[in-house]
């Protein structure tokens, strides 16, 4: 038995836990999510740098929320999004106890979000190198070049919304793309309408996105849309200060202001 | 002699001040191209940027977006949050390669109608030098070509 | 870093006691100036009455030349010159149309981002933080300090914080060891460019300004301007029969003042190339205490 | 030197200044400040202000008063009507547009002759040294206005004085400074 | 079905001079959806309004349109006319197609086509219109009176005496404000406080009026009939209850050589002080900053002699809460002061002085008792100048608006000096003389006629002081514009009538517009004088420009009859234009997901938290709702929601969008 499993083991002999949720593996030596309620079964967790997807998605779903006592195993992205997520009301009613493995491979259990929020602000993660030259390379083009690189990529689109399911902030019991009184969005998948689709994405989720890269990981087509929120997160940094997932009362930069934002393309 | 482009613009303005504003520069009787109507909103802060994405998907060639001065604001604040929400929604289309130069940006008090007049000449001659909007429309149809190119080549 | 300086007509010829005395006094604090290469006039009374384009070409190439010449600041302690150059550096950055327009007519290039110093935002940078341990001598007398049109006027380029009632030569002043006067002229014209032309007129203007000076019991007229020295110095024969009376009240550059309280030799000051005598100035200085 | 006056574009002398200088006349209000504070307000013939009020209004007749004004050559360029102008009108740049056009329209007040030949000598002496040569200014100067004697008395004074160079200072390349010259005035016949 | 009706008017020619009315009318008929579409001279006029209600009942219409002038001229109008006709008044839409179509526009097709787009988008909205009904909110029957001036003390004694109470609010220790320190008042020339001070202490004493002075507002929350207040009650270290105002405190303070602000600087007054003799209260208050108690930790003299106890050094400030339905503002004015001018010294002459300084050297309660000695050395001046316009109409010192009242009492200067000083002369440098009050110019007049004061019509280019005196070189441009040099001994400067230093602070606070020069905005210029864009706050008097006292006390008795109207009634209805949240079956409820984020976007706290709950109480779901009494209808919270859970009635996303689709869409 893993350290790991040991402990959650631990958790839920002691009564701390009555859900886990932890990944397992799958063929290819891929790790896919795994939802345990017994001590018996501990091993099959595993935690590998496979170990991508962000679970705390699952916190919104109300057959997990059923369980009074959750236990989840969170890579950064996924520490990150529990702390926006606890600034945006969405974890209060949810007893839970979050599990991460340090880079010394140290298991670690924190019982309440300070403890969180504090390893995370310790431990704050930059944009990946991949990340950080894909946006680099976009910022080089022309706008006209921009434009048409999105317009390739977007033209891809299916509108599967699977971006959407693998979003731990998209967790709104309906979306707006279901709203159909009015009609926001055109529900085919043709270009104009995908384009509103990531416009409205990445508006909604600018300065709340944690970065976990999810959306862009488990696009079916090879959309790259995480990059989209990733640049706003940059922007509104620069251009605010905040920070997302940072803080569990860090606010969001789109629902205050200062009087002195800047307004040089207001004429 | 061709026919010169006429832009069609849609104005999303504040009903206490560039609405006003407008209203005055009509009591003036000062002149202004056509090329604008007015969508009146009780505040800027309830101008949803989804609503500047249907106006160009509807063939609007370009948009002002107007209110009141920072600090005039009739509903205090209204103003300063839509501010930040179209610097945010701005490095967003930017971003994407939208052509934000055809989205003005303005602040028109109640009491500066000859601004919101020389606002619209300038927008519209701005819009007009840029000829229609066709982004979204083109974009219709190179997916439409590119899918018949891929089922023609697969 | 170097620290251009252009001298302008004047301090070539008939103020070259302004241009010894700044560099005595530069030189005791051990800064360095260095003549902008080839400088040409810069059109001052006359250009502008007759040219427009003329009026900023003429600056425009002394500037362009001191840009070339790698200097980030100039420093111009002639009042005519600093007020046509700092303009005419205005104009120019201001207006893009205007810029290429000049650069045709000069042919040369500019960016006109050097920085001008006024002599009293020169000796404020550059020789106020050492002065102290030069200055050896209290010039224990009352002056009045004339700053004239071209250093308050026009506003854009105005080098003076108070236009109304400047003090920035006051200040060198009270460092110098005298004691400025309040007085109502200091900023009202001397006639400028008349010189010649109107003499009469510049009697008439220079007699108002030395007679209020004297009224108020200044010992001496400190002037930071080779014009307005002219014109309150040599013109004094025609003063007085303006003002029907001699009024033999000495008119000294900022620096020839400054630098006899720094103990530089009168005559290396140029004090003898006074038409008024400046014996009682000399006479007044005591050494300063420890 | 008539060939270094500029030309304007046709128009009354209003509209032709309001174009050369980007006063705008209209904004005088007729509070005389400026005629106040002008050191030579008691010299001139036109007051500041009335000057400016013949602009607004325009009248038959008053070009020819301003343009043939000894007022306009009076102005020292002091700036302190603009200083204190409660409306921002340049005044100093008005005057120097119209002391141009009364050149160009041969219109110079003969009493304003001595101020003019200064004016032309120093700009002659700078054409051709580059800087200003006093004692060629003061030659050319009285030749120009026939005050032969006046300060003969000075110049031996103040040559012994070193305040007079007797050859003049020149720039290293005086051609390049007619050059100037004569783009200007090409660039003025445009 | 929807079937719509639609009006197009005339407006005389004031429309159809520029647009084709009657192809508007055509063109809107064949709509979709629309059932009835006519054109008519005047809408707004009473056959106009009953073509409306007929149409509407003949035709069985269930929305219109009126294509006119703005809504914010005519929406209500039209309205009550639809209601009238039986239908929900919200079913009304106005197409604003005179000041935005046929005032800005040539007549042309481009115009008219235009004026189409307009009422075709109209159209679409109001077809998603919804029934909406007006909200009723409880009044306050309280008004804040802020600023105890005349102006404050007019309006709360208008208000008081209608029976309502009042709480009126002064920085100062005293009420009286400006007027209290003048001399006499044009055009009559009786004395300022003979006729302020029985006012100051009607105030004191009504049942109906609660006094603060020595106070501040501190914040403003709330709406209409429903403001809550935070008044700061700066410590006055003087306990009033207790103190008789016997003035022992003050005769024995040994600082004594505090500058006098009531005499604007020109005599003295002790750390704990009363402002002036006939103060309202007439009790001290100890100015913290000079006073050596608390400057140097030691003194304590007044708290020794006190007869009656009432010093307190330990009392710090005290904040109370109110709640009023209507709050006037008379926060005053300020004057420029002579400091303010380069080219007349800076402020550095004693005897270049402003009319406020002089209005006190007139006053007989003032520093030198009434006799108009100079400010240097008392000596009784020979010569005045007045200079008229002094940073008023001065738009190179950022000043371009006339000041209004220096004309008139620039005149009751020279003509008081002269009243004192038979044989002294008096000028006056002048620009123009706006005197177009109730015998204001014969005032002027009889100045000048009887009086004796020279007017010279110039401005003054610079003062300067010499052997005494100050020479004043001004210019008479009705004399050729010969130079003018007089030698006076005082100048008195009519200096610009400002806004107060923290005017903008006080605007921000209680959400009012005001000017660039921070002088507070009325709704309409003609016709909303006194009133705001927030409604339930008035202005009275110099706060909001430049006045005289005639003017801000008509101005008060305006601002408080718009006080006592509101509280004419126990609730009064508002625009149902309010945001929701929407509503599901449960176990959803709403679509709101509870992120609450809208919350602080609310600039009027409007949106709360709302707990579903089963029925055994367990909770089964956060989300917020809207206090519709609140909510001022903004929609800000509509544009943050990101699945649309939130919209705003009258505004709202279908009817929105709907706009956006019909303009772009023939």
């Amino acid at each position: 038995m893993t350290p790991l499993q040991n402990k959650v083991a631990e958790l839920f002999e002691n009564g701390t836990i009555s859900l886990m949720i932890g990944y397992k593996n799958a063929i290819n030596k891929l790790a896919v999510p795994c939802f345990i309620d017994h001590a018996t079964q501990v091993e099959q967790l595993i935690y590998t740098p496979e170990c991508k997807g962000n679970l705390s998605v699952y916190l919104h779903k109300a057959e997990i929320k059923q369980a009074k006592k959750i236990g989840i195993l969170a890579n950064i992205a996924t520490l990150r999004s529990l702390v926006q997520l606890t600034s945006e009301n969405q974890l209060s009613d949810i007893e839970k106890t979050v599990i991460t493995i340090n880079a010394q491979n140290e298991v670690l259990v924190f019982d309440n979000m300070e403890k969180v929020e504090e390893y995370v602000q310790a431990n704050f993660p930059e944009y990946t190198e991949e990340d950080k030259k894909l946006l680099e390379q976009l910022n080089s083009m022309t706008r006209a070049e921009r434009w048409q690189y999105w317009s390739e990529q977007f033209a891809a689109c299916v509108k599967c919304y699977a971006c959407r399911a693998v979003c731990p902030m998209c967790y709104c019991s309906s979306c707006t793309v279901e709203c159909n009184q009015p009609q926001w969005i055109k529900v085919s998948s043709e270009t104009t309408g995908n384009l509103e689709w990531h416009t409205m994405r990445a508006m909604h989720l600018a300065g709340r996105c944690i970065n976990c890269g999810e959306c862009g990981r488990i696009c079916p087509v090879g959309i790259p849309v995480h990059l989209l929120t990733a640049q706003m997160n940059l922007d509104i940094e620069k251009e605010f200060g905040s920070k997302t997932g940072f803080s569990c009362n860090s606010g969001y930069a789109l629902n205050t202001f200062k009087p002195e934002d800047k307004e040089q393309f207001i004429k | 002699m061709s026919e010169q482009f006429e832009p069609k613009i849609v104005a999303f303005v504040c009903n206490w001040c560039t609405y006003a504003g407008a209203d005055l520069a009509g009591t003036s009787r000062t002149k202004y191209a056509t090329n604008v109507s007015i969508i009146r909103f009780p505040c800027t802060g309830r101008i949803d940027f989804m609503l500047l994405m249907k106006a160009f998907e509807n063939g609007a060639d370009g948009i002002i977006v107007s209110g009141c001065h920072p600090n005039d604001c009739h509903y205090t604040s209204g103003n300063f949050h839509a501010r930040r929400r179209w610097i945010v929604f701005r490095s967003l289309l930017d971003f994407m390669g939208f052509d934000t130069d055809r989205i003005t940006f303005s602040w028109v008090s109640a009491a500066e109608g000859a601004k919101w007049a020389g606002l619209v000449d300038e927008t519209t001659q701005r819009i007009r030098e840029k000829g229609a909007f066709t982004d979204f429309k083109k974009l219709d149809c190179s997916t439409f070509e590119k899918i018949s190119h891929d089922a023609i080549t697969e | 870093m170097r620290i251009g300086f252009y001298p302008g007509c004047s301090l070539e010829g008939s103020s070259k006691e302004y241009s010894d005395s700044l560099f005595a006094v530069a030189e005791k604090c051990g800064i360095m100036l260095e003549e902008i290469k080839d400088w040409s006039c810069c059109g001052a009374s006359a250009a502008h009455n007759l040219n427009h384009d003329l009026a900023l070409a003429l600056p425009a190439r002394t500037l362009a030349l001191a840009e070339k010449q790698g200097f980030e600041e100039v420093v111009i302690p002639c009042a005519a010159c600093y007020s046509r150059i700092a303009g005419t550096k205005q104009e120019i950055s201001n207006n893009v149309a205007t810029r290429k327009k000049i650069e045709r007519y000069i042919d040369l290039t500019l960016e006109a981002d050097i920085k001008i110093l006024t002599v009293f935002e020169f000796l404020q940078k550059y020789i106020f933080p050492v002065a102290d341990g030069h200055i050896v001598n209290k010039l224990n007398q009352k002056t009045a300090c004339y700053y004239g049109c071209l250093y308050s006027r026009p506003k854009e380029t105005a080098a003076l914080e108070q236009i109304e009632n400047p003090m920035e030569m006051d200040k060198v002043m009270v460092k110098a060891g005298a004691t400025p006067i309040d007085w109502a002229f200091k900023t009202e014209c001397c006639g400028a460019g008349f010189t010649m032309s109107r003499t009469d007129i510049v009697a008439k203007l220079s007699g108002k300004i030395i007679e209020d000076a004297a009224d108020r019991g200044a010992e001496s007229i400190i002037v930071a301007c080779p014009m307005c020295h002219v014109n309150l110095d040599m013109r004094r024969p025609e003063i007085k029969k303006q003002l029907n009376k001699e009024i033999n009240l000495p008119v000294l550059f900022i620096t020839q003042a400054l630098g006899l309280s720094m103990g530089i030799p009168a005559d290396q000051l140029g004090l003898n190339k006074h038409y008024v005598p400046t014996d009682k100035v000399v006479t007044c200085i005591v050494k300063k205490e420890a | 030197m008539h060939e270094i006056i500029p030309q304007h574009p046709a128009g009354t002398l209003k509209s032709q200044m309001e174009e050369a200088t980007g006063v705008i006349v209209s904004h005088c209000y007729q509070c005389g400040k400026c005629t106040a504070g002008c050191p030579l307000n008691e010299e001139m013939d036109v007051r500041p202000n009335q000057i400016l009020r013949m602009l607004q209004l325009e009248l038959p007749g008053y070009e020819d008063k301003i343009l043939s004004s000894l007022s306009i050559w009076l102005c020292l360029a002091c700036d302190t009507c603009y200083s204190r102008c409660p409306q921002e009108v340049k005044l100093s740049q008005v005057m120097d547009f119209l002391r141009q056009e009364s050149i160009r329209q041969h219109k110079v007040n003969p009493k304003a002759k001595d101020i003019l030949s200064f004016h032309k000598a120093f700009l002659d002496s700078i054409k051709l040294n580059g800087k200003l040569h006093e004692v060629g200014l003061t030659i050319d100067y009285k030749l120009r206005s026939l005050n032969l004697m006046q300060d003969v008395l000075l110049a031996p004074s103040m040559m012994a004085k070193g305040k007079l160079a007797i050859f003049p200072h020149q720039v290293q390349n005086t051609k390049e400074i007619a050059k100037i010259f004569k783009r200007i005035s090409e660039g003025t016949k445009e | 079905m929807a079937r719509i009706g639609v009006f197009i008017c005339h407006c005389g020619e004031n429309i159809s001079a520029t647009v084709d009315v009657a192809k508007v009318a055509e063109k809107a008929g064949k709509l979709s959806g629309v059932a009835y579409s006519v054109d008519y001279k005047y809408m707004c006029s009473d056959p106009g309004q009953t073509l409306i209600i007929d149409a509407i009942k003949e035709h069985k219409l269930t929305g219109i349109v009126v294509a006119s002038c703005s809504p914010r001229m005519h929406e209500g109008t039209f309205r009550k006319a639809a209601e009238k006709a039986g239908i929900n008044p919200y079913f009304c839409e106005m197409a604003n197609i005179r000041e935005q179509v046929s005032w800005v526009h040539p007549k042309s097709d481009a115009t008219t086509q235009k004026a189409l787009d307009i009422v075709r988008t109209m159209v679409e909205k109001v077809k998603k219109n919804t029934a909406l009904t007006p909200i009723k909110v409880p009044i306050t029957k309280t008004a804040l009176v802020i600023g105890g001036g005349i102006a404050g003390i007019q309006a709360a004694l208008d208000i008081a005496n209608a029976g309502h109470s009042v709480i009126m609010v002064e920085k100062k220790p005293s009420i009286g404000g400006h007027m209290s320190q003048l001399s006499e008042t044009f055009p009559t020339l009786d004395c300022s406080q003979c006729i302020l001070t029985p006012r100051m202490v009607e105030v004191a004493q009504h049942p109906n009026i609660t006094l603060y002075t020595y106070a501040e507002v501190e914040k403003v929350t709330g709406f209409v009939g429903n403001f809550e207040v935070t008044i700061r009650m700066k410590a006055k270290s003087v306990d009033h209850s207790k103190c008789t105002g016997c003035g022992t405190c003050w005769q024995k303070c040994p600082s004594k050589k505090i500058p006098d602000e009531f005499n604007e600087g020109m005599g003295f007054r002790t750390a704990i002080y009363s402002p002036f003799p006939q103060a309202v209260p007439n009790k001290p208050v100890i100015d913290r900053d000079h006073c050596n108690y608390f400057q140097k930790g030691k003194c304590g003299v007044c708290q020794k002699i006190c007869p009656a106890g009432a010093i307190d050094y330990e009392v710090q400030d005290e904040f109370l809460d109110v709640k009023v339905g209507a709050i006037i503002t008379a926060t005053g004015f300020d004057l420029k002061h002579a400091d303010f001018f380069p080219e007349y010294g800076y402020g550095q002459f004693k005897d270049v002085i402003d009319g406020m300084m002089f209005e006190r050297l007139a006053s007989a309660s003032g520093p030198t008792a009434g006799e108009i000695r100079r400010p240097s050395d008392g000596k009784i001046p020979e010569k005045i100048v007045f200079v008229a316009c002094a940073g008023s109409r001065d738009k190179a010192k950022g000043i371009e608006y006339c000041s209004k009242i220096c004309c008139m009492y620039t005149a009751k200067h020279a003509m008081l000096y002269k009243h004192k000083k038979h044989d002294g002369d008096a000028y006056v440098f002048y620009m123009d003389i706006r005197a177009a009050g109730k015998d204001y110019d014969e005032f002027v007049r009889r100045a000048i006629e009887e009086d004796d004061v020279h007017y010279i019509r110039g401005r003054v280019s610079r003062i300067y002081e010499k052997n005494g005196k100050l020479i004043v070189k001004g210019v008479d441009t009705l004399m050729n514009g010969d130079p003018v040099e007089i030698e006076a001994d005082m100048v008195v400067l009519a200096t610009a009538v400002i806004a107060n230093q923290d005017a903008e602070t006080v605007a921000q606070r209680m959400h009012i517009s005001y000017n660039k020069h921070h002088f507070f905005a009325e709704a309409h210029p003609k016709l909303r004088p006194v009133e705001t864009n927030t409604a339930g706050i008035m202005l009275a008097g110099a706060c909001q420009g430049a006045k005289d006292i005639p003017e801000t006390v008509s101005q008060a008795s305006a601002s408080a009859s718009k006080a006592i109207g509101l509280f004419s009634s126990n609730e009064m209805t508002r625009e149902p234009i309010v945001a929701v949240v929407n509503r599901q079956a449960p176990p959803n409820f709403t679509s709101c997901t509870g992120c609450m984020l809208c919350m602080e976007v609310c600039p009027y706290h409007a949106i709360e938290r709302e707990e579903m709950k089963d029925r055994t109480g367990n909770l089964i779901k956060v989300a917020v709702k809207v206090n519709a009494g609140l909510c001022q209808g903004c929609g800000t919270c509509v544009a943050m929601c990101r699945n649309k859970s939130i919209d705003l009635q009258g505004f709202s996303n279908d009817q929105m969008l709907s706009e956006v689709m019909a303009l772009l869409n023939s």
